[in-house]
């Protein structure tokens, strides 16, 4: 039955065509993203930052970018991954030679980008963290809750956040956020 | 006519700070007024010389307007923008009119003129308080069927909304360094010297604009200037500033731990055509490292006979609705006080063109600054004299003067009369934040001592009255450098708390202490004189100061009666705890977003779109959405199961098992870990393989189940139950980070990386077989509980060989992304060859046919594994597991214990109620002793008849016997079998 | 004492109210009791009505930290229902729902017990599963509850939103009839009036600071801050501080002390015309007689004795309030607060004799004690007249804990599939 | 709303970050399948449930995911410190912290706090 096995599946993604936004803020969808959930030991984390090709920070709530891949300190031996193109995380990994553990978690995030001057007030609008550029700084990250959701936060930019979801959650966040881009466009 | 003379006959022309040409129109109670722009609706009202806004609570006393801010007792109303805006217990006097608003009284029928209820007011001497406590007894039913439905009617205020509100409610979270709680005098400067030294500032004021007491207090001098304006200026100034944020119409609610502040901001109240986008408030959610508290002080009223006549009010009041609103409160004012401020208020309506009828003085000695001025402006003043009575139904028409301790009386008429017993500093969010208060015995008040967070109070809350000391404490408080200087006219002296002369203990007056819970000075000696000696007793057999102002007025006078009763200090007495919300604060603001699709987030699997397509009903399990059952046209939910599950064993099943938990468990000592967190043995499971495991926690009860799959020596595959995903990795991690942390694993949740498509039944295999790459399906290559990494229509996946039926199945775990893709296709070749979509109801129903097990439906948290029937899966050769003590527990392992077994009913047609109670001796008297109940009950369309699932006491050894099911109209026999009832030999797994 | 009634209230109506008399004294502590209580609430000081009533000891002390009723009694939600799923629960919560019906006439004082019904939602199939083996139970042990349509719940309350639209769809309700509410104050002050007319000792601001024992470790008294007063028998009934008095005699109890809030709305005409309860979205309402919503929120996830707890708690419930109910959203909450409850690990109260001879035990109550004050204060003077539990509470004792023989009502409730 | 310091991040959140966690510094016995029904009832069941300063644990579940211990004071709930998991019971820092406790314990409660105003 080959004729059956050659078919290729295609993909879905959660957040497709949702929009929202204000004047304001604007969201969207981020492009698919390849992700691995890292975790390594202290000792380990130069074998795997070489692999990777990007230095695992090991500052609480920093990211670090490199080569396409950036990331993101979760916690004291977790990072979050992630590659902006066709993986090869996971290979890369394996490749350390090291204790870790690296799983792929490519399809259980999704990711909304917001931007605009009122971005920091629209993630406020469920998110307790105080997200001011002296304590918030792009580059930033944390894990968090968005109101009954976690969230993954990253600043990219003064006036830009990317809002890492597990899919399921991602209309809920996208609802929110599309409730506070109202509110902070006033 | 004027615009002015329009906007009331009681506008005091250059009087005020509203545009006279900007007006708004409203009605109340049916009739159309005018107002200005700015106006309140008290002030309005007043302005068209109407007083009688309400009725009280429990007399329905006819009621007018206390006060001219939040803590107003009396003049509640229902303020409706259309029918589904409605709403009740608005306070007149901080609501500001919008063009259009329609505005009732309340608690009064037929109206408010002529209200039924007054019948209490003639009835009051039955009344006093907690006379409901000795009477309604007999007969025993009657008070819930008469009396109760009585009182139920007659208490209460307003009418709750009766549809769906219609607006939207935001809400922000923000930090700051510091909050200034009231931008008066006080907080305006304490923020100018904050905001000086870079730090963000949050200014919060519940008025429409900043300025406080300056509203009303026209004299007042700041930096040269008028002080209204200087505020206005101030607040401008801060306004431009970057770091500073000035939030107007805005009350701190709440003083909670650790500078957490609840702020509610009301956004569109006060507007005519608010836009769509805007919320009608929005709930700051604030955390600062420092809060300066300048939240003022709040005026007392007097303690006499019949104080609570339409027209009476605070002097301050009265003040503030001349000077800001431009409104005289009557044409003849009579003014009663034990404090200097109500001179004030009388010179300003005197200059106003209002005749003051006499200024009555409580005290020998009034202050020798306002009597001077009062005897240069020509106002008498009858000092060491008290009111005793008034007189006038729906609005005073004279107050009956007498000199202390002289019974001679004089009647003075008046059209309105002002009152001051002095000021009580607002001290509702220090003591929120649960700082503790002291007693100051020369003024008579409660003033701030020990803080218990990072506050500090300024101003009149404080108890600083000197102008030029309060605005350095405010520049010393923000911590910078302000020059400012201020001038006021007069040095206030005075105050009193209690019940003023003629209001003691040995008169039969109504002396109202709170007005809006009808609670007078007698009410309070009666209760000292019942034994209430604590406060706190006191409130609670008086109501005093639990209306809906929360005792801001009544508190101070309620207390000083009390003490003076009980003969004790004022400290040793007490004072009741102030409680959040400062004022009340509207459900939809505390809620703001959580609502609608935002109240609970509704988890949806990669597939729900499809399902949704096909028909599919929906059932709830924790959050998540699963498809039930997938009816066809003309099908109810029984005849689509039995098609269902009959189509599976027969041919096959297309089931979506994506919201199984799953966790990856990876790591050198990945085994043994799930050594010590299963009660089954890991370490013997080889690569590729599967096994269903059982999770206790330490107490040895059933905390979850799954199937676990080896993909590697150091990576397993851990499947949970949809509900306990989330505590099952909260229970491993709490294990593997404090118990176990020498282990060599991780845990990741994988839940939603993978759709999960089941297939099941005799043709599964050849169903899903075209879609594989990479895996042999034979029984001899990949037999049932195998597992295996492959790909499935060119995408790398997980295939399981496992089953929840009894019939040969698979699961294809797929990147969720591509669950879509494979789920559509796998089922357009199963729909071909005769397949059937099902839903939860039918898997539930395939697995108790084979006996199998659902954690939190047969089990419940008190179960054992071998309660279960699953002692098999208690590995007895670990020396260690979570559980393993729990479990030899004396009455864990004692005979007789609920055990899960099979019934079937001697009727095959009936099915057993799930929750039906199982007794071996039906007719025994009741109480009855239970032996189980039904856990799991359905309708077995393979069997042509019904199964069921039983906890029973003993149950194993009891198979073959007879007990009963009593339901409320039949009692139904069932005999006790074992677990399995199809394919007792299970063969047909194997395919 | 002179009893209540209307026409004692005509009388005192004509003379301005002057002649009623103190409804308790306060008097200073005798060195020693027969019995002392510890805590003032409704449990403690029904345990001393009863052991004057019915056991003939009236040479007791009630000794109180603070004022009476100002623990837990004064703080409750004031629901009052005996639909509970185990015979040890149902035992206790009936017993009291029978005591409930008479004690207004029993006490001489209007409690206000109000049986308007408490309505548990279903939103599930799982809370169907779990509501029809409580009525199921129930039935069989001659309590009523009963299942409701969502059609006859919303004819019950409706105000109700049972559209097949909401998050969580009502699917049905159980319905306990006698179910109902009390008020509050008014138990506690019933108990103390008719206990101190029995000649019990209601000492007020008065605070145990240990507990004396004897050579052969038993119970000899209490040392208070007025002083040590002396006891043979010693009961501790101090919701939210039972650890603290029990481990002044060296008694480790099971217990986490929890902050639980709770709120009212502004008063309003009679909309809420009985206790709706639902688990699933965490909620319970009822409308108090004077016309303000009063709703019962979470507790606090960690042990504290502040009475102080998160806003976040509040805003979780009103979430689910107004979801049940969409019409509140413009209702306006005036007051909320705390109380300290105290939880036991299977969520069942613990009444019994203790390791302490002399010494017994009643806490444990959790977030539900109100509906069990005369049960639980009736139960527990039998305990302390006879020395031994009587056996509609001989299933609580602090031994099921090394037996395992819990009585784990939120075990068979709460778990989710 | 408290404010917990995690000592993983280094900073203070909030706690609808943190999950608490019980009683800190209750190991698991090495031997458990050997202790006696007392034994386990104790580790399993009693707890100390201070009035006053507690030593409990907490989860940072919304953030870096890590439990980590802390020193509170249950009567004004002020923490007097956060250190990570695996450390032994942590002394409290400062004296002052204890007289604060001390002194507070004799207030009681929010309630008295307004009963006790001097």
């Amino acid at each position: 039955m080959a004729e059956l096995g050659s078919h290729i599946a295609t993909r879905s993604l959660p957040l497709s065509g949702v929009h929202g936004g204000s004047s304001m803020v604007r969201l969207e969808p981020a492009a698919p993203a390849s992700r691995i959930s890292l975790r390594v030991r202290a000792e380990d984390v130069p074998a795997l930052s070489s692999a990777l090709g990007v230095d695992l920070p090991v500052k609480p709530k920093t990211s670090a970018y490199a080569n396409g891949r950036t990331a993101l300190w979760l916690g004291p031996d977790e990072w979050l991954v992630i590659d902006e193109g066709e993986s090869g995380l996971m290979t890369a990994a394996a490749n350390s030679g090291v204790l870790h553990s690296a799983t792929d978690v490519s399809h259980r995030n999704t990711a909304i980008l917001v931007s605009g001057p009122g971005a920091a007030a629209a993630i406020n609008a469920g998110c307790s963290q105080d997200l001011s550029l002296d304590v918030f700084p792009v580059g930033a990250c944390s894990r968090t809750l968005f109101g009954k959701v976690e969230i993954v936060l990253l600043r990219t930019a003064e006036d830009a956040f990317r809002v890492e979801v597990w899919r399921s959650f991602s209309d809920y966040a996208f609802g929110l956020l599309s409730e506070g881009a109202r509110d902070a466009a006033l | 006519m004027s615009a002015s003379s329009n906007s009331g006959a009681f506008r005091i022309k250059g009087a005020g700070r509203h545009t006279p040409a900007r007006t708004a129109r409203f009605t109340f109670d049916g009739k159309s007024y005018t107002a200005l722009e700015g106006d309140t609706v008290a002030s309005a009202l007043l302005a068209h010389g109407v007083h009688l806004l309400g009725r009280s609570f429990k007399y329905h006393r006819p009621r007018g307007i206390l006060t001219a801010g939040p803590e107003e007792p009396n003049a509640l109303l229902d303020v409706s923008r259309d029918a589904a805006r409605r709403q009740p217990n608005v306070r007149a006097t901080v609501q500001e009119v919008f063009d259009g608003a329609k505005i009732s009284s309340q608690n009064r029928w037929p109206s408010l003129r002529y209200d039924i209820g007054a019948i209490n007011d003639a009835l009051s001497p039955f009344f006093a308080a907690g006379f409901y406590y000795k009477t309604f007894m007999w007969p025993k039913e009657a008070w819930h069927k008469i009396y109760e439905p009585i009182i139920r009617r007659s208490a209460g205020l307003g009418v709750a909304p009766t549809e769906d509100d219609p607006d939207h409610y935001a809400s922000r979270y923000v930090h700051c360094d510091v909050l200034v709680a009231g931008a008066g005098v006080a907080g305006l400067t304490a923020a100018l010297s904050a905001a000086a030294t870079g730090k963000t500032i949050i200014l919060v004021d519940e008025q429409p604009e900043v300025g406080g007491a300056l509203h009303y207090d026209a004299s007042t001098m700041i930096g040269g200037q008028n002080g209204y304006d200087w505020a206005q200026a101030a607040a401008a100034k801060l306004k431009a500033m970057p770091n500073v944020t000035v939030l107007t119409r805005t009350t701190v609610f709440g003083y909670y731990n650790h500078g957490f502040l609840g702020l509610v901001e009301r956004v569109t109240d006060h507007i005519s055509r608010p836009g769509k986008d805007v919320p009608r408030e929005r709930l700051w959610q604030v955390r600062s490292k420092q809060v300066i508290l300048a939240t003022g002080s709040i005026e007392r009223h007097m303690v006499f006979a019949n104080n609570d006549r339409p027209g009476i009010m605070l002097a301050s009041a009265a003040r503030s609705f001349l000077n800001h609103h431009g409104v005289a409160v009557g044409n003849r004012v009579g003014v009663y006080t034990a404090h200097d401020s109500a001179y004030e208020a009388a010179f300003d309506l005197k200059r106003a063109g209002v005749s003051i009828a006499a200024i009555v003085d409580n005290r020998d000695r009034p202050g020798e600054a306002v009597l001077a001025e009062a005897r240069k402006l020509g106002i008498d003043v009858l000092a060491g004299h008290a009111v005793v009575d008034t007189s006038g139904r729906l609005r005073i028409n004279s107050m009956t003067v007498a000199r202390n301790g002289n019974f001679d009386r004089r009647k003075i008429k008046v059209d309105a009369l002002i009152v001051s017993a002095g000021w009580t500093p607002s001290v509702h969010l220090f003591s929120q934040s649960r700082g503790k208060l002291k007693f100051e015995a020369a003024s008579q008040r409660f003033l701030p001592d020990v803080y218990a967070q990072n506050s500090i109070s300024v101003g009149a809350c404080n108890g600083t009255d000197d102008l030029a000391e309060l605005i350095d404490e405010a520049i010393l408080a923000g911590g910078g450098r302000v020059a400012l200087s201020g001038e006021n006219r007069f040095e206030w002296t005075g105050g009193m708390i209690g019940a003023a002369e003629g209001a003691g203990p040995e008169d039969a007056v109504k002396a109202f202490v709170d007005f809006q819970h009808d609670v007078t000075a007698k009410d309070i000696c009666l209760a000292v004189r019942e034994g209430m000696h604590s406060i706190e007793h006191i409130k609670r057999f008086t109501t005093n100061g639990m209306a809906s102002d929360q005792g801001k007025l009544s508190n101070m006078h309620g207390l000083a009666i009390a003490s003076e009763m009980l003969g004790r200090p004022i400290p040793q007495v007490g004072l009741t705890t102030f409680r959040a919300p400062y004022t009340p604060v509207t459900y939809g603001t505390l809620i703001n977003h959580s609502r609608g699709d935002l109240f609970d987030p509704a988890r949806k699997t990669p597939m729900h779109a499809l399902e949704e397509a096909e028909g599919a009903e929906f059932e709830d399990v924790g959050n998540w959405k699963r498809a039930w059952y997938f009816p066809r046209r003309g099908e109810d939910m029984h005849s689509a199961v039995n098609r269902e599950c009959k189509t599976v064993r027969d041919v096959a099943g297309v089931f979506d098992a994506s919201t199984l938990g799953k966790i990856e468990v990876v790591g050198p000592d990945a085994a043994q870990f799930l050594n010590l967190l299963y009660t089954n043995a890991w370490d013997t499971l080889k690569p590729g393989k599967c096994r269903y495991g059982i999770m206790t926690r330490e107490d040895g009860f059933i905390y979850d189940d799954g199937v676990v799959g080896r993909l590697a020596e150091d990576r397993f595959h851990v499947t949970t139950t949809t509900g306990g995903a989330p505590r099952v990795l909260n229970h491993m991690e709490d294990y593997l980070q404090t118990e176990f942390p020498h282990l060599k694993v991780w845990l990741t949740s994988t839940t939603e990386q993978w759709a999960v498509i089941a297939v099941q039944g005799p043709k599964a295999r050849e169903i899903i077989e075209p879609f594989v790459e990479g895996q042999d399906l034979s029984n001899e290559a990949f037999p049932h509980m195998s597992v295996a990494e492959c790909t499935v229509m060119g995408v790398p996946a997980r295939l399981f060989r496992v089953s929840f039926t009894g019939e040969v199945g698979y699961e294809i775990n797929v990147p969720a992304d591509y669950g879509a893709a494979v789920w559509k296709a796998v089922w357009v070749r199963a729909e071909s060859m005769g397949a059937c979509l099902y839903g939860t109801e039918t898997m539930h129903v395939l697995r108790a046919e084979k006996g199998y097990i659902i954690v939190g439906q047969d089990t419940d948290g008190t179960v054992t594994p071998d309660d279960a029937g699953y002692g098999w899966a208690v590995s007895k050769k670990k020396a260690d597991f979570v559980g393993i003590r729990g479990l030899k527990r004396p009455d864990l392992a004692r005979e007789g214990r609920k055990q899960l077994v099979g019934l079937l009913t001697k009727d095959p047609k009936e099915v057993l109620e799930e929750g039906g109670q199982i007794v071996a001796d039906p007719n025994q008297p009741k109480p009855m002793t239970m032996l189980g109940h039904v856990t799991s009950s359905y309708w077995s369309e393979n069997l042509g008849r019904s199964i069921a699932i039983a906890l029973v006491a003993g149950g194993r050894a009891k198979v073959g016997e007879t007990l009963y099911v009593p339901m409320a109209d039949k009692t139904i026999a069932v005999e006790v079998t074992g677990m399995v009832f199809v394919d007792k030999e299970g063969g047909r797994i194997n395919g | 004492m002179r009893k209540y009634s209307v026409f004692a209230i005509a009388r005192e109506a004509m003379r301005a109210h002057k002649g009623w008399e103190a409804q308790w004294t306060s008097p200073e502590p005798r060195g020693a009791y027969d019995v002392i209580i510890v805590g003032a609430g409704g449990h403690g000081l029904g345990a001393a009505y009863y052991l004057a009533k019915e056991h003939g000891i009236t040479n007791i002390a009630v000794i109180e930290k603070g004022w009476l009723g100002g623990g837990n009694t004064g703080r409750n939600t004031t629901i009052i229902r005996s639909n509970y799923l185990y015979e040890e629960s149902m035992d206790i919560y009936e017993h009291s729902l029978k005591l409930w019906e008479g004690l207004s006439q029993d006490l001489n004082y209007n409690v206000m017990y109000s049986p308007r019904g408490v309505m548990m939602l279903s939103h599930n199939i799982h809370d169907q599963q779990v509501f029809k083996r409580h009525i199921n139970a129930n039935r069989l042990y001659g309590i009523d509850n009963e299942w409701m349509t969502p059609e006859q719940a919303k004819a019950f309350v409706p105000v109700l939103d049972i559209s097949k639209t909401a998050r969580y769809p009502i699917n049905g309700a159980a319905l306990q009839r006698r179910g109902g509410t009390a008020r509050h104050d008014a138990v506690a002050w019933g108990f103390a009036r008719a206990a101190a007319d029995r000649g019990v000792h209601i000492i007020q601001n008065c605070e145990v600071t240990g507990i004396r024992r004897g050579p052969g470790g038993e119970v000899q008294g209490v040392e208070t801050s007025k002083g040590f007063i002396g006891a043979k028998k010693v009961g501790v009934s101090a919701a939210g501080h039972s650890s603290v008095v029990m481990e002044m005699a060296g008694v480790r109890v099971p217990l986490h002390s929890n902050p639980l809030q709770a709120l009212v709305s502004e008063p309003l005409k009679p909309i809420f015309p009985c206790v709706v309860m639902s688990n699933t979205v965490h909620a319970y309402i009822s409308q108090s007689d004077k016309g303000e919503l009063v709703i019962g929120a979470g507790t606090d996830q960690y042990n504290s004795y502040s009475q102080t707890g998160g806003l976040q708690i509040i805003t979780h419930t009103l979430d689910a309030i107004c979801e049940l109910f969409p019409i509140f959203r413009r209702v306006k909450m005036m007051r909320q607060w705390g109380g300290i409850t105290d939880n036991t690990p299977d969520r069942s109260p613990i009444q019994g004799i203790t390791p302490v001879p002399g010494l017994f035990l009643n806490c444990g109550w959790g977030t539900g004690g109100f509906k069990a004050t005369p049960g639980s204060a009736n139960l527990f003077a039998h305990l302390i007249a006879k020395g031994e539990p009587h056996k509609l509470a001989s299933g609580l004792t602090l031994d099921r804990f090394r037996t395992g023989r819990l009585i784990d009502e939120a075990a068979a409730a709460a778990v989710a599939h | 709303m408290l404010l917990i310091h995690c000592p993983y991040c280094e900073e203070d959140r909030s706690e609808l970050e943190f999950r608490w966690a019980g009683e800190a510094h209750i190991a698991r016995p090495e031997n458990i399948a050997a202790i006696s029904d007392e034994e386990f009832a104790e580790f399993f069941f009693l707890r100390n449930n201070e009035k006053g300063l507690t030593y409990e644990r907490w989860r940072h579940i919304h953030g870096c995911g890590r439990f980590f211990n802390a020193a509170r004071d249950t009567i004004s709930d002020r923490f007097l410190m956060t250190y990570k998991a695996g450390l032994p019971k942590q002394p409290v820092p400062v004296a002052e912290e204890f007289a604060a406790i001390a002194e507070e314990k004799s207030v009681e409660t929010w309630e008295q706090t307004e009963g006790d105003a001097r």
